[in-house]
């Protein structure tokens, strides 16, 4: 993905939390989130290996052989950081104590489904942690480009490949619009400027809702 | 009572077939210079029990790639492409399970319960096979408790009953894996005498553990 | 983030038919200055899941003997007379729990399970209305998770994102009761500034805690 | 009960022990057993509430607020002990990770069921940890009186109080005589000095086995 798509959307998923927000962010183009935090908002990061208060990226050459975060890449921490167990960590994951978790997806669906670990018949790398946030966040942010490599819809009237949880997304940002899981149905809540409704709706296998009042981001 | 003992002598009491428990996180905080006397040593026919399957060359990656393992439960393979290989081939047979399930059913066996409740894997493959329960409306997957044989864990520290802190990051699945074992072995950075941690900074505490082996350097 | 208030401010946020986990251990690690606002607030009508009533003049054992407790999951009240009359009378609902299975119930629900499952209390009365499960021959109990809308806590240090420490056998079920309340409380010795408690000597991370009180001098 | 008594139950108790077992001791009778470990032996003392490594009372004036231990007696810790929460605590309890659990009795009987924390239309105290520790301990040592204040035995074919677990019980110590649960039945051990076989048999309502030889202590 272009570089300023990758910024674009990292921008909008960092205007979905608030101060003090504990966030979980996947590995790939979530992360990107973390550059983009608002003057003002103080978010807490949870990596799931064990850590509240990641932090940056350190210095080359300070590395620490025992921080990383849960895609192996070595991290810092901030200060109020703390240390503790995996079992404790997914108890904070699956206890709906973390405000937000964003991932990646291969497929969302109307239903809010989400599949994003899986695809038979390809390396199968499992699926980690992710069927627990999916499940356990109060908020389920799926982050993604709109459409596959081949121009295919990732936003979908009904997943075809395995699920990694049932119904649990809440919202769906992508390099071309925000949109917002309800009972009723997906909801298109923003449109990426310089682009048509026209353009969205096509772009989009599931029926979307448009509400009267759609902004630009 | 704590022993300490040298990594052979850890390689050698593993046995065809046994099942362990292996702390880490994609290799950091893996027990590598107990993994490494069991490559030496030519263990086979394992059964793991890891959160992820590590590197090629680093952490239970190398049992794997040296063909040691015949099974596995396991929530993340992606950084390890011989275990997909003897996967597709037939040649390990692999659960995989959701890290947050893995841990309490890892739990449970340490903590003697026979499994626990938990909505992670509904209306997913997860949840094949597997008893669902309802409780006040909510449906929840009843998953076993796993037990292992060996706990193979990285500590940071360890006085000599066994007692436990770790380092940063590297604690992550130990703690738990530690609880699990019906014969725990801490590889550790130092040891210290009894006296030396403070009670409240420990973390296992040393009933969880039967031997000591001091990691090599690295 | 937290915010600090007053134990009055606690003790105004809880309504009648409220469910508490208080921590404590017969008082030692009982958050007594929020106990002292309530009864100075004349709670009524709260239900208490707590490891033991305490004594009639500390710890839990004060919200009794005011009779402002009608309902409570216990594991002990050998030390509390007047819960003894108050359920003979019929003012107090007591369900017993073993001490073990409380612990891991209300573990769950700060976990996000529904359950677990547990040997203990099979063939005794704690048995009685509950779902067996047997797994490879083995019977276990189900036990469901205990709810509770606050968890009233007692540490020793917090730091101002509300990370703790406990002190010695003060910290008993203070950590489990902690991770369980939609809304936990935490009454502190000292409250100390962002980045002054090491990250490896936290036991309850701040994300469980939502206000923090300053404990009366005693 | 006669402190001779006492002390020859705590002593007796206290041969169960090999160096560097785990023990969790119930209040009361049990206790005793800690003032005769023999020289050599190191055992750890659990106490649930939260320590492994409980040490003796501690002097006067030079008790700590926040030490005591499962009966609410302030208590001290030894070099080497750890402190952890409840669940943790019962983790160790329930996973059989303590070597011998001692705990006081109203009632065994021959299938090692035990009843010691009811009293139906009395005080009902609770069964605090006391079904966790019969149900986990590798080891469960009944100590009591041989028999009530009455004088009737406590040692029954069949249990008539609530149980705190089903046929957990491993061996029995009384004042009068140390008793093994088999699979069979109640293996009569050994017999208090002064007392014969016929005194034992007499005070016990349960079918005793005699194996052809039969110590003293």
């Amino acid at each position: 993905m272009a570089l300023d798509k990758r910024a674009m959307i990292g921008a909008r998923i960092a205007k979905e939390f608030k101060d003090g927000d504990y966030v979980n962010l996947g590995i790939g183009l979530p992360t990107e989130a973390a550059n983009h935090i608002p003057e003002g908002i103080n978010v807490i990061f949870q990596s799931e290996n064990g850590l509240l208060g990641a932090g940056p990226k350190p210095p080359e050459g300070q590395e620490d052989k025992d921080m990383i975060n849960a895609g192996g890449g070595y991290i810092t921490c901030i200060p109020g950081a703390s240390f503790f167990d995996s079992a404790t960590s997914f108890a904070i994951i699956r206890g709906s104590h973390i405000d937000a978790t964003v991932l990646g997806a291969l497929q969302v669906d109307q239903e809010g489904n989400l599949a994003n670990w899986l695809i038979p018949g390809k390396m199968i790398p499992g699926m980690g942690g992710a069927m627990d946030l999916v499940t356990g966040a109060k908020k389920v942010i799926v982050a993604m480009e709109h459409c596959d490599k081949y121009g295919k819809s990732k936003i979908l009237k009904k997943c075809t490949l395995p699920l990694t949880a049932k119904g649990k997304v809440n919202l769906i940002i992508t390099d071309m619009a925000v949109i917002e899981v309800c009972a009723e149905g997906l909801y298109l809540r923003e449109i990426a400027a310089g682009l048509t409704l026209e353009n969205v709706i096509q772009a989009t296998e599931a029926e979307l809702i448009i509400p009267e009042r759609v902004n630009t981001f | 009572m704590v022993q300490i003992i040298s990594p052979a002598e850890a390689a050698a009491m593993i046995k065809p077939g046994n099942r362990l428990a292996i702390g880490g996180f994609l290799a950091v905080g893996a027990p590598e210079t107990i993994i490494d006397a069991m490559v030496e040593n030519g263990n086979k026919d394992l059964h793991i029990i890891v959160i992820a399957s590590d590197w090629e060359d680093r952490g239970v990656g190398k049992l794997v790639v040296n063909k040691m393992v015949k099974s596995a439960q396991v929530s993340h393979m992606g950084t390890n492409k011989a275990i997909q290989a003897q996967m597709n081939a037939g040649e390990i047979d692999i659960e995989l399970v959701p890290q947050g399930t893995l841990m309490e059913r890892v739990r449970a066996f340490g903590a003697g319960l026979g499994g626990i409740l938990t909505p992670t894997g509904l209306g997913t493959i997860v949840a094949e096979g597997k008893q669902i329960i309802t409780l006040e409306g909510k449906d929840y997957l009843l998953e076993t408790a796993i037990p292992s044989d060996f706990a193979l864990i990285k500590a940071h520290k360890a006085d000599k009953l066994g007692n436990l802190t770790y380092r940063k990051t590297a604690r992550n699945s130990n703690p738990i894996m530690a609880m699990a074992g019906k014969i725990t072995i801490a590889e550790v950075d130092e040891i210290v005498e009894i006296g030396e941690l403070d009670p409240e900074e420990v973390i296992t505490p040393g009933i969880f553990v039967n031997y000591l082996i001091l990691a090599k350097e690295n």
